[in-house]
């Protein structure tokens, strides 16, 4: 299969975009839905075609074992100078064509999945039915732009259609206030982020004076032009600012706009709010494919992250404390959504980490001999988390399509109800807790052992988040399974949902279970060649027994109803609250906004606009009106005052000149 | 007359004959002078079309020279006044932009009532001098067309306008002419040394940029004059406060024209008039222009963030954009001054698609405070998703023309050599979060949530006119926005003159 | 050296010239000064009879006296009941009115006694004009002719008389 | 005794200052006219005495005062007709009083 088409992979969600989003409405819904999720079905066969070719098939990419860039079609779009030049293309490396296997996969399951979930919403039919394949479909589209990307401002231009596909189905429910303003506050918490991310590209492109990832001919490989841009570098290597170099800040920069998408902290507040979308964009857009953009574009610019080893230890220390931060708060939720938010918050943060110390343990020189552990690790984690995160919330949301409710006490005791759900999210659950042989724990392995390597703190620091994982994730699946009997309402059983939902979640846990033997490290490398790592039993084996104590715990307390989670919650009364108020984040971003920037800025500067600025404007009328107003009396058209004056003035002219005859 | 072999006459001689066309009209006979707006405002679509065309085949057939299509006439001996015509890439795309924003106005103003023809006559009198300053390139016919422009806004606004429309037309015609006092001034210092001792004075611009004779001490009194007389239609800070209050008033179609061409005039002879004629001043004082333009770019957004009013909000949400397009104007390079000229395009359209649309709920709703509006896309889904589109536009999303726009004012104003410029590049650039919070919070308010009004739920969606004004914006920003380059390609070529000149200015 | 008739002559004119003057702005009874103004302009007319101007004073006599002044009367008989004074003039007006005048009074007469070189001439030869003569200088085109001036104020006679009727007319 | 340009002068001076006076401190529309005759009279005067004491064989000054009279002549009955016609309209001549039309 021709790697052209993943042309036809990216354009035909496009396509779809605008079909269903113009003709949807004539069309009906099921029709609607049955030719999204036809297109989807072409986009992912043709995805997968495209990507084995590029993995398996022996093209131009593979030179000497090693996997290329393939720049596939890359016309210019924006030229700002005759060098600087925006392009729209499509280029092939090894993560971007396991991205393509990601989105199109999760993407398919979501779009199949939606035809159940969406059809109606709390017993009525759904309203904006084909709004939300259409929009479903341009987020594909821009998803898919984004991994393909030849160049920074590609991906950029990207970040911001994913950004804006997010905003409208998170306010999706648009008559639901909870909806709007998670939906904005989402777009305005990224858009921030993408502010810095612009400085960056602004700044990297002015010291390279390129945007592009691959040399123009594109098989040369990764960082051909990035060697261009790090001898640049080195020779403004005097450019600094504010004691650090430009390069430190400018990739900094770019960190926080990809941490603003990957929710890092402090910029993870709208990611938890988001789920007030409709459950499967959460599982497609906020737990498998979007909130990784930040992760994948720093994978993307990895070789000049090497480089710069500050902007480095920026990221590590930002991923190792949200994956803890965003573990904990995980612990105490009740909402069940919610708490898979700030599970895939912790899950990413582990990516990020990992991508980070397998940058900073290394030299350049090592690198260069192709070593990089911890960024297969992320990349593979990346991959596998997708596919058992995705499951996780199909999961929840046919729970709360059965319950419809979110918060785990309206739940309890389902698995008698719904088995395969129940299934399912357990090998969701045991994927992301890492136990063999499920796909988490080969991930997840390989990370910590990326960790250890960094240093045994940052290992130690890592395999305790670990453990917390597993701990969550068993509480919330013992919320929702057991506990207690299910209260169950006469008018409605919950039960497992129909085909079209059920499916999902079967072949999402299947893959949950073999991911794992995937042969990454063989596949995704940052330098494209293969790369050679065995089994840590060291590390495995603690990881695994930290994992298990965990799910005892998590067991012990909540498997059956007792009073030991409330005494717990009573005895660390103080800390419970404040993980249970996510730590009070949201309300510090509140008071920032609305009593700083809204109150004490924008309020104050639209009263200066109107009483001062324009005031001044309308004194200078008043002014001029006023003076008439008193010029006016002086034309009192009286004759006698006038003639009086004309005499008046008459004799002084006549005083004034015999005065100059006299003199 | 060998002028009328100059296919930039007609942007003149059409909209005089359309006037011709609508005097002969009956005030009650609607059809008849729907169907004459209509024809003129195509023609005129028409011949901007064919106009480009013509540039691009000049271009491509290696014409490089700084104007084309170069004709002129004298008109008044003594003084050297001439109807001297030319166009380059900006003017090209500047009439285009002004053909489509009438031909949308006329539709936006399909069912005007009252007086319908005594509004298109002023309303394409407005258009005339709009086209004939565009067209121009002599000091004094610029200027005259510019009066022509700015005239027509006041009855337009105090006879058709709604709200405070006496207050509001006085106060913009009162600022705009103010703006003019200066800017006269500055013309008739530019023409007493538009030439070299003992030589002939002139009004023909490319005559005076060749010249470059005016002398420096003259240049740093005569370029504030010209900026701040051209920076008061452009909504420079602090002059910008006509736009407001000016823009709540105004009827629909004139908003649209006003906000989308009107105000490019002052961007556009910033950089004609102002930068390319006085290049040494530009270069000695541009920072305290530029000072003033980045507040207006953070000031406008964060006024906009706090207004109630639809058209309040559009009008701050402007004030930020053109001072976006000045302060590109201000960086001096090639790239920037591109991204400037897109930006005035950008936001024509948008613009003029904002206020079209604001203008349509309010014909319905007859309110425009968003807090006493919610629900709207349940009820007039076209215009609610019009809305998002241009809300969408207007902070910068790919494939609509903001994006690029903003994206090559700020690539550009950030290759700049000098620090000031590039730090207050970045502090141009933040407005984009600040334009995301104003847009959401309104598309929040007013399209999504509860129905506020009971009785608006009997309202009704777009008719044919409205949609189909709208549905030309819409396609326009969507080009924009997708193949920036073919406009970049027009545009770029035509900054070479100015940044030479203000390079020679740099090198002495 | 002047007739002792024609000295006394002039005393009469011109103490009543000034009386009457004086009188005239100074009554408070409209009709009174009317009649003062006419006396004033008898005065006058006399005047340019000494002069020898004897065709003018006629015309200052059938004109001004026999014409406006009977219009003055008409006028103040229309628009004032008979007998009732005006209102006394408040002293703020008055004392503007006098200011005004005696000081232009006083610089005229400043102006005539201190710098006119010929205020000392005398009546020299005979000013009369016959009819005929005159006749032709209001007829004639030539260096001192007044047709134009002439069919002028005829045309401005005109216009009077027509603006008179359409001011004049009941609406 | 000789009779004097200067002599001459002063009365008309002084019939030109009554003229003033009574312009500047009547309220009457009529007494104001009656003023505005006086000085009209005042300069007619002086042309005359000019004429016939420094031109004696010229007649400028007297044709200029045939002139004069036929203005004034027609001055005045224009301006008593509107004062007699504000009269009917208003009931009124004091000058003060009739301000409908100022400002």
């Amino acid at each position: 299969m021709p790697l052209s088409l993943t042309i036809a992979v990216v354009a035909i969600p496009l396509f779809m975009f605008f079909f269903l989003g113009l003709a949807g409405v004539k069309m009906g819904r099921k029709l609607t839905g049955v030719l999204g999720v036809l297109g989807m079905l072409v986009t992912t066969v043709l995805a997968y075609g495209v990507a084995l070719t590029y993995f398996f098939g022996d093209g131009p990419q593979v030179v000497d074992g090693v996997r290329k860039a393939v720049i596939v079609f890359n016309p210019d779009w924006l030229s700002f100078t005759d060098t600087l030049v925006a392009r729209m293309g499509i280029a092939l490396d090894p993560i971007a064509a396991m991205m393509l296997v990601v989105i199109t996969t999760i993407s398919m399951m979501v779009h199949l999945y939606s035809l159940g979930y969406m059809s109606d919403h709390h017993g009525h039919p759904e309203k904006g039915f084909q709004r939300f394949y259409a929009d479903l479909a341009l987020f594909t589209f821009s998803m898919l732009g984004l991994v393909v990307a030849t160049n920074l401002f590609q991906i950029f231009i990207f970040f911001e259609m994913v950004g804006v596909s997010s905003y409208l189905l998170i306010g999706f429910y648009y008559h639901s206030p909870a909806a709007i303003h998670a939906s904005k506050k989402a777009f305005i918490v990224t858009r921030l982020a993408d502010l810095f991310f612009l400085l960056g590209i602004m700044i990297l492109s002015f010291y390279t004076g390129t945007f592009d990832f691959f040399n123009q001919n594109g098989m040369v490989g990764m960082t051909d032009s990035m060697e261009a841009a790090q001898t640049a570098i080195t020779s403004a290597g005097g450019a600094t600012f504010m004691g650090c170099s430009v390069m430190a800040w400018a990739l900094t920069f770019i960190f926080i706009g990809g941490a603003g998408k990957s929710a890092m902290y402090p910029l993870h507040i709208w990611l938890p709010d988001a789920m007030e979308g409709p459950t499967p964009v959460s599982a497609l857009i906020h737990a498998a494919t979007m909130v990784v953009a930040g992760v994948f574009l720093v994978a993307r610019l990895f070789p000049l992250y090497v480089i710069e080893q500050g902007a480095m230890e920026v990221i590590c220390v930002v991923g190792a404390f949200t994956a803890f931060y965003a573990a904990a708060i995980a612990c105490v939720q009740s909402d069940i959504k919610r708490a898979l938010a700030f599970s895939t918050i912790s899950q990413i943060a582990f990516m990020m980490t990992s991508l980070a110390v397998s940058a900073s343990q290394e030299g350049l020189i090592e690198i260069h001999h192709g070593y990089g552990l911890g960024y297969m690790a992320s990349m593979f984690h990346l991959f596998t988390h997708a596919m058992f995160k995705a499951l996780l919330f199909l999961c929840a949301g046919a729970i709360i399509h059965a319950v419809h409710s979110n918060e785990n006490d309206d739940m309890h005791g389902l698995h008698k109800y719904m088995p395969i759900t129940s299934i399912a999210f357990l090998i969701g659950c045991l994927a992301i807790a890492g136990i063999p042989p499920f796909a988490g724990f080969w991930s997840k392995d390989e990370i910590l052992v990326a960790c250890y390597e960094k240093g045994l703190g940052w290992g130690i620091w890592m395999s305790m988040v670990a453990g917390l994982t597993a701990f969550y994730m068993f509480r919330i699946y013992y919320l929702i399974f057991f506990w207690k009997e299910h209260k169950v309402h006469t008018e409605h059983r919950p039960a497992d949902q129909v085909w079209t939902m059920t499916v999902p979640l079967i072949i999402l846990g299947a893959i949950s279970c073999v991911a794992g033997f995937v042969p990454m490290h063989d596949l995704v490398t940052w330098d494209g060649a293969a790369l050679h790592t065995q089994l840590n039993w060291t590390v495995a084996g603690t990881s695994v027994a930290i994992a298990c104590v965990g799910i005892a715990l998590a067991t012990v307390m909540y498997y059956k109803e007792n009073a030991l989670p409330a005494k717990m919650k009573n005895a660390f009364s103080g800390l419970w609250n404040a993980a249970y108020h996510r730590f009070y984040m949201d309300e510090l971003y509140q008071f920032i906004t609305h009593k700083v920037i809204f109150k004490a800025v924008c309020v104050p500067i639209a009263w200066f606009d109107r009483k001062f600025i324009d005031g001044f404007m309308n004194l200078l009328a008043d002014a001029t009106n006023q003076a008439a107003y008193g010029i006016r009396r002086l034309q009192s058209g009286s004759i006698q005052g006038y003639v009086y004056l004309y005499i008046m003035g008459a004799l002084l002219i006549a005083v004034v000149s015999m005065v100059c005859v006299l003199i | 007359m060998e002028i009328l072999n100059n296919i930039l006459i007609y942007f003149v001689i059409v909209p005089v004959l359309t006037l011709g066309g609508l005097a002969l009209c009956n005030n009650k006979g609607m059809n008849a002078i729907r169907a004459v707006a209509a024809t003129g405002a195509t023609v005129l679509v028409a011949l901007a079309l064919w106009l480009v065309c013509i540039f691009l085949q000049a271009r491509g057939a290696g014409d490089t020279s700084e104007m084309i299509l170069l004709s002129k006439v004298s008109w008044y001996a003594p003084l050297n006044i001439e109807l001297a015509l030319g166009v380059d890439g900006v003017s090209v795309v500047m009439i285009l932009l002004s053909a489509f924003i009438v031909f949308a106005g006329v539709f936006a103003s399909w069912k005007m009532n009252p007086l319908p023809k005594q509004f298109f006559l002023w309303f394409f009198l407005l258009s005339t001098g709009v086209f004939g300053f565009f067209i121009s390139i002599d000091l004094f016919t610029m200027f005259m067309f510019y009066e022509v422009a700015l005239i027509p806004m006041y009855l337009l606004i105090g006879v058709w306008g709604s709200g405070n429309k006496n207050y509001s037309a006085m106060k913009l015609t009162l600022m705009l002419m103010g703006g003019s006092a200066f800017l006269m001034l500055a013309l008739i210092g530019i023409y007493m040394h538009s030439a070299p001792q003992g030589q002939p004075l002139t009004m023909n611009i490319l005559q005076i940029a060749q010249n470059n004779a005016v002398p420096h001490d003259w240049q740093m009194y005569l370029f504030p004059m010209a900026f701040v007389g051209f920076g008061v239609l452009g909504a420079m800070f602090p002059f910008h406060t006509w736009s407001p209050d000016g823009h709540a008033s105004a009827p629909t179609a004139v908003s649209m024209l006003h906000a989308g061409v009107l105000m490019k005039l002052g961007g556009y002879g910033c950089f004609r008039i102002a930068i390319y004629l006085m290049p040494f001043a530009a270069n000695e004082l541009g920072w305290i222009f530029l000072t003033l333009t980045g507040i207006s770019i953070i000031y406008g957004a964060f006024s906009a963030c706090v207004q109630t009013d639809l058209k309040y909000i559009n009008a701050y949400s402007s004030v930020s954009h053109c001072g976006m397009v000045l302060f590109a104007i201000l960086m001096f390079n090639q790239t920037a001054m591109t991204g400037a000229v897109l930006q005035m395009l950008s936001h024509g359209l948008m613009t003029a698609l904002f206020f079209a649309l604001i203008g349509m709920i309010y014909g319905r709703t007859h309110t425009r405070d968003i807090r006493e509006m919610g629900g709207m896309m349940h009820i007039m889904p076209y215009l609610g998703v019009g809305y998002v589109i241009a809300g969408l536009a207007s902070l910068g999303l790919p494939g609509l023309s903001g994006f690029a726009a903003e994206m090559t004012i700020f690539m550009g104003s950030f290759q700049h050599p000098d620090m000031f410029h590039r730090v207050f590049t970045i502090v141009g650039a933040s407005s984009i979060v600040v334009t995301a919070v104003y847009i959401l919070r309104v598309v929040g308010k007013l399209l999504f949530g509860e129905v506020q009004n009971e009785h608006h739920r009997e309202l009704t969606d777009a008719s044919w006119d409205e949609r189909f004004s709208t549905a030309v914006l819409i396609v326009c920003v969507a080009i924009i926005g997708c193949f920036p380059n073919f406009f970049i390609n027009i545009i770029s070529d035509s900054f070479l003159p100015v940044v030479k000149a203000l390079g020679n200015v740099v090198g002495m | 050296m002047e007739s002792v008739g024609n000295i006394l002559m002039y005393f009469v004119i011109v103490i009543s010239i000034i009386v009457f003057s004086v009188l005239t702005v100074t009554t408070r009874k409209m009709l009174r000064s009317a009649t003062y103004l006419l006396f004033v302009l008898f005065a006058t007319a006399l005047l340019y009879f000494q002069l020898d101007y004897q065709f003018l004073g006629t015309v200052q006599i059938a004109v001004y006296a026999g014409g406006i002044v009977v219009l003055f009367v008409f006028s103040i008989l229309l628009t004032h009941k008979p007998g009732k004074d005006a209102a006394a003039l408040d002293v703020h007006r008055r004392w503007l009115g006098l200011s005004a005048a005696l000081l232009g009074v006083a610089a005229c007469g400043y102006a005539l006694f201190s710098y006119c070189a010929f205020c000392g001439k005398e009546l020299t030869g005979d000013g009369s004009i016959t009819i005929e003569r005159l006749g032709h200088f209001l007829l004639s085109t030539d260096k001192y002719g007044y047709l134009l001036p002439f069919e002028a104020i005829s045309v401005l006679l005109l216009a009077c008389i027509i603006g008179g009727v359409v001011i004049a007319r009941r609406r | 005794m000789n009779l004097t340009l200067l002599m001459y002068l002063i009365p008309s001076l002084i019939m030109f200052g009554c003229g003033v006076y009574g312009f500047l401190t009547r309220k009457n529309m009529i007494a104001i006219m009656i003023s505005l005759e006086l000085m009209l009279n005042s300069v007619d005067i002086n042309f005359v005495v000019f004429n016939r004491f420094l031109f004696p064989g010229h007649f400028e000054g007297m044709f200029f005062t045939l002139f004069a009279i036929a203005l004034a002549a027609a001055e005045t009955a224009l301006a008593l007709a509107i004062i007699i016609n504000v009269f009917r309209i208003a009931r009124k001549v004091d000058i003060n009083e009739i301000n409908k039309l100022k400002f």
